[in-house]
Protein backbone atom coordinates (compact mmCIF):
# COMPACT_ATOMS: atom_id res chain seq x y z
CA UNK A 1 0.00 0.00 0.00
CA UNK A 2 1.38 3.53 -1.01
CA UNK A 3 0.67 6.77 0.31
CA UNK A 4 1.11 9.82 -1.40
CA UNK A 5 0.10 13.65 -1.60
CA UNK A 6 -2.36 14.94 -4.32
CA UNK A 7 -2.61 18.31 -5.04
CA UNK A 8 -5.30 19.39 -7.51
CA UNK A 9 -5.47 22.37 -9.77
CA UNK A 10 -8.38 24.69 -12.10
CA UNK A 11 -11.45 22.76 -12.66
CA UNK A 12 -9.72 19.14 -10.81
CA UNK A 13 -9.38 21.04 -8.01
CA UNK A 14 -12.96 22.56 -7.99
CA UNK A 15 -14.65 19.27 -9.01
CA UNK A 16 -13.09 17.46 -5.84
CA UNK A 17 -13.51 20.35 -3.73
CA UNK A 18 -10.33 20.29 -1.82
CA UNK A 19 -6.53 21.65 -3.39
CA UNK A 20 -5.01 18.68 -1.71
CA UNK A 21 -5.03 15.93 0.21
CA UNK A 22 -2.98 12.49 2.05
CA UNK A 23 -4.33 9.21 0.39
CA UNK A 24 -3.34 5.77 1.03
CA UNK A 25 -4.13 3.71 -2.26
CA UNK A 26 -5.53 -0.11 -1.73
CA UNK A 27 -2.60 -2.66 -3.17
CA UNK A 28 -2.74 -2.61 -6.94
CA UNK A 29 -2.31 1.02 -7.66
CA UNK A 30 0.55 1.14 -9.65
CA UNK A 31 0.29 4.00 -11.66
CA UNK A 32 -1.12 7.57 -12.48
CA UNK A 33 -3.80 6.04 -14.55
CA UNK A 34 -4.56 3.31 -11.88
CA UNK A 35 -4.84 6.39 -9.06
CA UNK A 36 -7.28 7.85 -11.79
CA UNK A 37 -9.44 5.34 -12.20
CA UNK A 38 -9.15 4.58 -8.29
CA UNK A 39 -10.27 8.55 -8.02
CA UNK A 40 -13.19 8.49 -10.09
CA UNK A 41 -14.53 5.59 -8.15
CA UNK A 42 -14.02 6.42 -4.84
CA UNK A 43 -17.26 9.26 -4.50
CA UNK A 44 -19.10 11.52 -6.64
CA UNK A 45 -16.32 14.12 -6.60
CA UNK A 46 -13.70 12.12 -7.58
CA UNK A 47 -16.02 10.99 -10.69
CA UNK A 48 -16.92 13.94 -12.16
CA UNK A 49 -12.82 15.36 -11.73
CA UNK A 50 -11.58 12.05 -13.43
CA UNK A 51 -15.12 11.30 -16.02
CA UNK A 52 -12.30 11.75 -18.57
CA UNK A 53 -8.50 10.73 -18.05
CA UNK A 54 -7.30 11.73 -21.56
CA UNK A 55 -7.68 15.25 -20.17
CA UNK A 56 -5.79 15.24 -17.14
CA UNK A 57 -2.62 15.92 -17.23
CA UNK A 58 0.31 14.88 -14.60
CA UNK A 59 2.97 16.09 -12.52
CA UNK A 60 5.31 13.85 -9.89
CA UNK A 61 7.29 16.61 -7.64
CA UNK A 62 8.02 19.59 -10.26
CA UNK A 63 8.36 17.54 -13.20
CA UNK A 64 5.59 16.47 -16.06
CA UNK A 65 5.04 13.25 -16.01
CA UNK A 66 2.60 10.51 -17.88
CA UNK A 67 -0.52 8.67 -17.08
CA UNK A 68 1.52 5.31 -17.27
CA UNK A 69 4.41 6.48 -15.30
CA UNK A 70 4.43 4.37 -12.12
CA UNK A 71 3.77 5.76 -8.56
CA UNK A 72 6.20 5.54 -5.43
CA UNK A 73 5.52 5.61 -1.86
CA UNK A 74 5.68 9.31 -0.71
CA UNK A 75 5.45 11.09 -4.02
CA UNK A 76 4.09 14.28 -4.81
CA UNK A 77 1.47 14.10 -7.55
CA UNK A 78 -0.30 16.96 -8.81
CA UNK A 79 -2.99 16.38 -11.01
CA UNK A 80 -4.83 18.84 -13.44
CA UNK A 81 -6.58 19.92 -17.05
CA UNK A 82 -5.01 20.97 -19.99
CA UNK A 83 -2.84 24.07 -19.34
CA UNK A 84 -3.85 27.71 -20.93
CA UNK A 85 -1.88 30.37 -19.64
CA UNK A 86 -0.34 33.00 -22.18
CA UNK B 1 20.38 38.19 -19.13
CA UNK B 2 17.49 36.11 -18.42
CA UNK B 3 13.91 36.98 -16.49
CA UNK B 4 11.43 34.71 -15.68
CA UNK B 5 9.05 35.17 -13.12
CA UNK B 6 5.16 34.92 -11.99
CA UNK B 7 3.99 38.10 -10.62
CA UNK B 8 0.51 38.67 -8.96
CA UNK B 9 0.97 42.60 -9.17
CA UNK B 10 0.25 44.29 -12.64
CA UNK B 11 3.44 43.57 -15.30
CA UNK B 12 5.16 46.90 -16.00
CA UNK B 13 5.76 46.98 -19.41
CA UNK B 14 7.49 50.07 -19.76
CA UNK B 15 9.80 49.02 -17.36
CA UNK B 16 10.58 45.72 -18.34
CA UNK B 17 11.10 46.83 -21.73
CA UNK B 18 14.28 49.26 -20.35
CA UNK B 19 15.74 46.22 -19.53
CA UNK B 20 16.44 45.54 -22.81
CA UNK B 21 16.32 48.80 -23.88
CA UNK B 22 19.83 49.53 -22.03
CA UNK B 23 20.87 46.72 -23.14
CA UNK B 24 21.24 48.36 -26.57
CA UNK B 25 20.55 45.27 -28.64
CA UNK B 26 20.19 44.96 -32.28
CA UNK B 27 16.63 43.29 -31.91
CA UNK B 28 14.16 43.17 -30.03
CA UNK B 29 10.70 41.23 -30.35
CA UNK B 30 8.02 40.89 -27.83
CA UNK B 31 4.56 39.28 -27.30
CA UNK B 32 2.29 41.06 -24.84
CA UNK B 33 -1.26 39.38 -24.48
CA UNK B 34 -3.93 41.11 -22.62
CA UNK B 35 -7.21 40.14 -20.89
CA UNK B 36 -9.94 40.81 -23.97
CA UNK B 37 -12.59 42.82 -23.68
CA UNK B 38 -15.11 41.07 -26.85
CA UNK B 39 -16.38 38.43 -25.41
CA UNK B 40 -18.50 39.63 -22.21
CA UNK B 41 -15.79 38.38 -20.04
CA UNK B 42 -15.86 40.81 -16.97
CA UNK B 43 -12.76 39.36 -15.17
CA UNK B 44 -9.77 36.82 -15.68
CA UNK B 45 -7.96 34.50 -12.99
CA UNK B 46 -4.90 32.94 -13.64
CA UNK B 47 -4.15 29.86 -11.42
CA UNK B 48 -0.56 28.62 -10.89
CA UNK B 49 1.20 25.88 -9.33
CA UNK B 50 3.16 27.44 -6.66
CA UNK B 51 5.96 24.60 -6.93
CA UNK B 52 5.93 24.72 -10.69
CA UNK B 53 5.66 27.68 -12.70
CA UNK B 54 7.96 29.73 -11.68
CA UNK B 55 10.33 26.86 -12.31
CA UNK B 56 9.12 25.97 -16.13
CA UNK B 57 9.08 29.83 -17.31
CA UNK B 58 12.92 29.55 -16.17
CA UNK B 59 13.25 26.37 -18.20
CA UNK B 60 11.49 28.15 -21.54
CA UNK B 61 13.93 30.81 -20.81
CA UNK B 62 16.89 28.97 -20.68
CA UNK B 63 15.99 26.59 -23.87
CA UNK B 64 15.36 29.91 -25.44
CA UNK B 65 18.80 31.05 -24.93
CA UNK B 66 20.33 27.63 -25.89
CA UNK B 67 18.41 27.81 -28.98
CA UNK B 68 19.26 31.07 -30.21
CA UNK B 69 21.49 33.97 -29.71
CA UNK B 70 19.72 35.83 -27.66
CA UNK B 71 21.54 38.47 -25.28
CA UNK B 72 18.37 39.06 -22.99
CA UNK B 73 15.03 37.25 -22.63
CA UNK B 74 12.52 37.98 -20.23
CA UNK B 75 9.20 36.41 -19.81
CA UNK B 76 6.46 37.11 -17.25
CA UNK B 77 3.42 35.93 -16.28
CA UNK B 78 0.61 37.41 -13.96
CA UNK B 79 -1.51 35.22 -11.65
CA UNK B 80 -4.61 36.10 -9.81
CA UNK B 81 -7.33 38.50 -10.54
CA UNK B 82 -7.24 41.05 -13.64
CA UNK B 83 -9.43 42.61 -15.76
CA UNK B 84 -9.88 43.68 -19.22
CA UNK B 85 -7.14 45.23 -20.66
CA UNK B 86 -4.44 43.74 -18.14
CA UNK B 87 -1.46 42.36 -19.49
CA UNK B 88 -1.64 38.87 -18.67
CA UNK B 89 1.76 37.75 -20.25
CA UNK B 90 4.88 39.26 -21.73
CA UNK B 91 7.50 37.94 -23.88
CA UNK B 92 10.65 39.91 -24.96
CA UNK B 93 13.79 38.21 -26.74
CA UNK B 94 17.13 40.86 -28.03
CA UNK B 95 19.84 39.76 -29.84
CA UNK B 96 22.12 41.06 -32.36
CA UNK B 97 20.08 39.49 -35.44
CA UNK B 98 16.42 40.26 -36.38
CA UNK B 99 15.98 36.34 -37.00
CA UNK B 100 17.02 35.31 -33.44
CA UNK B 101 14.62 37.59 -31.71
CA UNK B 102 11.94 37.42 -33.93
CA UNK B 103 12.27 33.18 -33.28
CA UNK B 104 12.52 33.62 -29.95
CA UNK B 105 9.87 35.56 -28.85
CA UNK B 106 7.39 33.35 -30.96
CA UNK B 107 9.15 30.48 -29.31
CA UNK B 108 8.67 31.57 -26.13
CA UNK B 109 5.02 32.31 -26.45
CA UNK B 110 4.03 28.77 -28.30
CA UNK B 111 5.74 26.62 -25.71
CA UNK B 112 4.27 28.77 -22.12
CA UNK B 113 0.50 27.85 -23.90
CA UNK B 114 1.39 24.19 -23.94
CA UNK B 115 4.43 23.99 -21.10
CA UNK B 116 3.92 25.77 -18.35
CA UNK B 117 1.01 24.80 -15.52
CA UNK B 118 -1.46 28.10 -15.72
CA UNK B 119 -5.33 27.53 -15.87
CA UNK B 120 -7.40 30.61 -17.06
CA UNK B 121 -11.12 31.24 -15.15
CA UNK B 122 -13.22 33.23 -16.96
CA UNK B 123 -15.90 35.33 -14.92
CA UNK B 124 -18.70 36.94 -17.53
CA UNK B 125 -20.83 39.86 -17.02
CA UNK B 126 -23.37 37.95 -16.24
CA UNK B 127 -21.70 36.09 -12.98
CA UNK B 128 -21.31 33.03 -14.42
CA UNK B 129 -17.69 31.15 -14.35
CA UNK B 130 -16.17 28.95 -16.79
CA UNK B 131 -11.95 27.35 -16.63
CA UNK B 132 -10.78 28.39 -20.54
CA UNK B 133 -10.38 25.58 -22.83
CA UNK B 134 -7.10 25.16 -24.72
CA UNK B 135 -7.40 26.08 -28.36
CA UNK B 136 -7.17 23.73 -31.15
CA UNK B 137 -4.15 24.69 -32.89
CA UNK B 138 -1.73 25.20 -29.76
CA UNK B 139 -0.18 21.32 -29.68
CA UNK B 140 0.66 21.91 -33.50
CA UNK B 141 2.34 25.58 -33.20
CA UNK B 142 4.20 24.28 -30.01
CA UNK B 143 5.08 20.76 -31.65
CA UNK B 144 6.14 23.29 -34.63
CA UNK B 145 8.94 24.49 -32.51
CA UNK B 146 10.25 20.29 -32.07
CA UNK C 1 -5.94 51.62 -37.31
CA UNK C 2 -2.67 51.95 -39.10
CA UNK C 3 0.25 54.26 -38.48
CA UNK C 4 3.11 54.54 -40.60
CA UNK C 5 5.62 57.29 -40.97
CA UNK C 6 9.47 58.36 -41.05
CA UNK C 7 10.71 60.42 -38.59
CA UNK C 8 13.75 62.59 -37.96
CA UNK C 9 13.37 62.64 -34.31
CA UNK C 10 13.77 59.87 -31.98
CA UNK C 11 11.07 57.50 -31.78
CA UNK C 12 9.76 57.14 -28.44
CA UNK C 13 8.33 53.64 -28.23
CA UNK C 14 6.53 54.15 -24.64
CA UNK C 15 4.21 56.22 -26.48
CA UNK C 16 3.79 53.74 -29.61
CA UNK C 17 3.06 50.94 -27.27
CA UNK C 18 0.51 52.74 -25.41
CA UNK C 19 -1.63 53.22 -28.49
CA UNK C 20 -1.83 49.28 -29.27
CA UNK C 21 -2.58 49.16 -24.98
CA UNK C 22 -5.47 51.66 -25.20
CA UNK C 23 -6.99 49.11 -27.28
CA UNK C 24 -7.38 46.40 -25.37
CA UNK C 25 -6.15 43.41 -28.04
CA UNK C 26 -5.78 40.65 -26.74
CA UNK C 27 -1.95 40.20 -28.81
CA UNK C 28 0.43 42.33 -29.52
CA UNK C 29 3.80 41.75 -31.32
CA UNK C 30 6.44 43.85 -31.67
CA UNK C 31 10.06 44.38 -33.38
CA UNK C 32 12.72 47.18 -32.03
CA UNK C 33 15.52 47.82 -34.28
CA UNK C 34 18.65 49.33 -32.86
CA UNK C 35 22.10 50.53 -33.78
CA UNK C 36 24.44 48.26 -32.65
CA UNK C 37 27.24 49.40 -30.52
CA UNK C 38 29.59 46.14 -30.93
CA UNK C 39 31.00 46.56 -34.13
CA UNK C 40 32.85 49.98 -34.24
CA UNK C 41 30.12 52.24 -35.69
CA UNK C 42 30.07 55.52 -33.75
CA UNK C 43 27.57 56.79 -35.90
CA UNK C 44 24.24 55.42 -38.45
CA UNK C 45 22.80 57.66 -40.76
CA UNK C 46 19.49 56.61 -42.47
CA UNK C 47 18.90 58.47 -46.48
CA UNK C 48 15.22 57.87 -47.39
CA UNK C 49 12.89 58.68 -50.57
CA UNK C 50 11.48 61.74 -49.76
CA UNK C 51 8.45 61.24 -52.32
CA UNK C 52 8.84 57.31 -51.35
CA UNK C 53 9.78 55.84 -48.26
CA UNK C 54 6.56 57.28 -46.00
CA UNK C 55 4.02 55.93 -48.63
CA UNK C 56 5.78 52.46 -49.03
CA UNK C 57 5.63 52.13 -45.15
CA UNK C 58 1.99 52.90 -45.59
CA UNK C 59 1.59 50.49 -48.08
CA UNK C 60 3.26 47.72 -46.12
CA UNK C 61 0.93 48.19 -43.14
CA UNK C 62 -1.80 48.37 -45.81
CA UNK C 63 -0.97 45.10 -46.78
CA UNK C 64 0.02 43.26 -42.92
CA UNK C 65 -3.75 44.20 -42.16
CA UNK C 66 -5.05 42.72 -45.48
CA UNK C 67 -3.73 39.29 -44.92
CA UNK C 68 -4.50 39.36 -40.93
CA UNK C 69 -6.87 40.00 -38.98
CA UNK C 70 -4.59 42.92 -37.40
CA UNK C 71 -6.83 45.76 -35.25
CA UNK C 72 -3.88 48.09 -34.59
CA UNK C 73 -0.38 48.47 -36.91
CA UNK C 74 2.40 50.67 -36.64
CA UNK C 75 5.18 51.18 -38.61
CA UNK C 76 7.83 53.92 -37.59
CA UNK C 77 11.41 54.42 -39.08
CA UNK C 78 13.76 56.72 -37.90
CA UNK C 79 15.65 59.04 -40.72
CA UNK C 80 18.86 61.15 -40.34
CA UNK C 81 21.74 60.78 -38.31
CA UNK C 82 21.68 58.14 -35.21
CA UNK C 83 23.74 57.33 -32.07
CA UNK C 84 24.58 53.90 -30.53
CA UNK C 85 21.60 52.02 -28.38
CA UNK C 86 18.86 54.45 -30.97
CA UNK C 87 15.97 52.82 -32.30
CA UNK C 88 15.92 52.63 -35.96
CA UNK C 89 12.92 51.16 -36.01
CA UNK C 90 9.54 50.10 -34.34
CA UNK C 91 6.89 47.44 -35.63
CA UNK C 92 3.65 46.68 -33.64
CA UNK C 93 1.18 44.02 -34.60
CA UNK C 94 -1.94 44.17 -32.52
CA UNK C 95 -4.75 41.56 -33.06
CA UNK C 96 -7.45 39.31 -31.06
CA UNK C 97 -5.10 36.34 -32.08
CA UNK C 98 -1.63 35.17 -31.47
CA UNK C 99 -1.05 34.17 -34.48
CA UNK C 100 -1.91 37.31 -36.59
CA UNK C 101 0.10 39.37 -34.29
CA UNK C 102 3.38 37.28 -34.27
CA UNK C 103 3.07 37.09 -38.24
CA UNK C 104 2.15 40.38 -38.75
CA UNK C 105 5.11 41.51 -36.91
CA UNK C 106 7.46 39.67 -38.50
CA UNK C 107 6.09 39.92 -42.48
CA UNK C 108 6.37 43.53 -41.93
CA UNK C 109 9.93 43.85 -40.49
CA UNK C 110 10.95 41.09 -43.18
CA UNK C 111 9.34 43.06 -46.06
CA UNK C 112 10.61 46.51 -44.78
CA UNK C 113 14.04 45.06 -45.41
CA UNK C 114 12.88 44.50 -48.88
CA UNK C 115 10.63 46.83 -49.64
CA UNK C 116 10.89 49.98 -48.05
CA UNK C 117 13.67 52.71 -49.82
CA UNK C 118 16.10 53.10 -47.06
CA UNK C 119 20.01 53.07 -47.23
CA UNK C 120 22.42 53.13 -44.11
CA UNK C 121 25.52 54.73 -43.87
CA UNK C 122 27.81 54.12 -40.95
CA UNK C 123 30.53 56.07 -39.57
CA UNK C 124 33.22 54.10 -37.51
CA UNK C 125 34.83 55.20 -34.90
CA UNK C 126 37.92 55.91 -36.77
CA UNK C 127 36.42 58.45 -38.91
CA UNK C 128 35.48 56.18 -42.30
CA UNK C 129 32.32 55.59 -43.59
CA UNK C 130 30.77 53.15 -45.27
CA UNK C 131 27.49 52.05 -46.94
CA UNK C 132 25.87 48.77 -45.14
CA UNK C 133 25.35 45.91 -48.09
CA UNK C 134 21.66 43.86 -47.63
CA UNK C 135 22.12 40.73 -45.66
CA UNK C 136 22.49 37.47 -47.84
CA UNK C 137 19.25 36.11 -46.35
CA UNK C 138 16.83 38.86 -46.58
CA UNK C 139 15.69 38.40 -49.90
CA UNK C 140 15.39 34.68 -49.03
CA UNK C 141 12.89 35.71 -45.76
CA UNK C 142 11.04 38.84 -47.77
CA UNK C 143 10.08 35.84 -50.47
CA UNK C 144 9.04 33.72 -47.55
CA UNK C 145 6.00 35.80 -47.42
CA UNK C 146 4.85 35.70 -51.30
CA UNK D 1 15.07 62.13 -77.74
CA UNK D 2 13.77 62.75 -74.33
CA UNK D 3 14.21 64.62 -71.70
CA UNK D 4 13.69 63.62 -67.81
CA UNK D 5 14.49 64.23 -64.23
CA UNK D 6 17.08 61.69 -62.46
CA UNK D 7 17.26 61.42 -58.53
CA UNK D 8 19.96 59.63 -57.15
CA UNK D 9 20.68 57.92 -53.90
CA UNK D 10 23.42 56.44 -51.23
CA UNK D 11 26.54 55.50 -52.81
CA UNK D 12 24.92 56.13 -56.19
CA UNK D 13 24.40 59.67 -55.51
CA UNK D 14 27.95 60.16 -53.38
CA UNK D 15 29.47 58.67 -57.10
CA UNK D 16 27.79 60.69 -59.22
CA UNK D 17 28.67 63.85 -56.76
CA UNK D 18 24.76 65.48 -56.99
CA UNK D 19 21.25 64.39 -56.26
CA UNK D 20 19.52 65.24 -59.00
CA UNK D 21 19.68 66.62 -62.63
CA UNK D 22 17.96 66.74 -65.87
CA UNK D 23 19.22 65.16 -68.73
CA UNK D 24 17.83 64.95 -72.78
CA UNK D 25 19.02 61.08 -73.83
CA UNK D 26 20.60 60.65 -77.08
CA UNK D 27 18.75 58.90 -79.75
CA UNK D 28 18.16 55.30 -79.10
CA UNK D 29 17.99 55.80 -75.20
CA UNK D 30 14.64 53.68 -74.99
CA UNK D 31 14.87 51.52 -71.66
CA UNK D 32 16.08 52.40 -67.82
CA UNK D 33 18.75 50.10 -68.86
CA UNK D 34 19.78 51.72 -71.66
CA UNK D 35 20.33 54.95 -69.42
CA UNK D 36 22.08 53.15 -66.98
CA UNK D 37 24.13 52.51 -69.81
CA UNK D 38 25.01 55.69 -71.12
CA UNK D 39 25.42 57.49 -67.49
CA UNK D 40 27.97 55.00 -67.41
CA UNK D 41 30.25 55.97 -70.34
CA UNK D 42 29.22 59.89 -70.24
CA UNK D 43 31.76 60.88 -67.35
CA UNK D 44 34.37 58.87 -64.69
CA UNK D 45 31.39 59.70 -62.39
CA UNK D 46 28.77 57.42 -63.90
CA UNK D 47 31.02 55.19 -64.62
CA UNK D 48 31.62 54.53 -60.88
CA UNK D 49 28.20 54.81 -59.92
CA UNK D 50 27.03 52.22 -62.87
CA UNK D 51 29.75 49.80 -63.48
CA UNK D 52 27.48 47.04 -62.21
CA UNK D 53 24.42 47.57 -63.75
CA UNK D 54 22.70 44.61 -61.45
CA UNK D 55 23.39 46.20 -58.21
CA UNK D 56 21.42 49.63 -59.05
CA UNK D 57 17.46 49.91 -58.44
CA UNK D 58 15.39 51.78 -59.85
CA UNK D 59 11.82 53.72 -59.55
CA UNK D 60 9.54 55.48 -61.80
CA UNK D 61 7.48 58.08 -60.38
CA UNK D 62 7.03 56.82 -56.91
CA UNK D 63 6.81 52.76 -58.10
CA UNK D 64 9.63 50.38 -57.84
CA UNK D 65 10.62 49.61 -61.57
CA UNK D 66 12.85 47.39 -63.81
CA UNK D 67 16.15 47.96 -65.80
CA UNK D 68 14.33 46.88 -68.97
CA UNK D 69 10.84 49.42 -68.55
CA UNK D 70 10.55 52.03 -71.32
CA UNK D 71 11.10 55.40 -70.47
CA UNK D 72 9.17 58.45 -71.26
CA UNK D 73 9.97 61.94 -71.93
CA UNK D 74 9.35 64.19 -68.95
CA UNK D 75 10.16 61.07 -66.31
CA UNK D 76 11.25 60.99 -62.49
CA UNK D 77 13.73 58.56 -62.54
CA UNK D 78 15.17 57.50 -58.94
CA UNK D 79 18.51 55.56 -59.34
CA UNK D 80 19.71 53.81 -56.04
CA UNK D 81 21.49 50.32 -54.36
CA UNK D 82 19.22 47.60 -52.75
CA UNK D 83 17.71 49.04 -49.60
CA UNK D 84 19.22 48.26 -46.46
CA UNK D 85 16.41 49.71 -43.88
CA UNK D 86 15.35 48.02 -40.70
Amino acid sequence: MLSMNISYFAWVRERMGKGSETVTVPTGIATVRDLIGWLATRDAAGAAAFAEPERIRVALGATMANLDDTLGNGDDISLFPPVTGG
Amino acid sequence: MKRALVTSGAIDVVTEFAVHDRGGHGATASFIGRVRGDDGVSELMLEHHPAMTAAALDALATQAQARWALDCVSVIHRIGAMQRGEVIVLVLASSAHRDAALAGASFLIDRLKTDVPLWKRETLVDGNQRWVEPRANDEARAAGWD
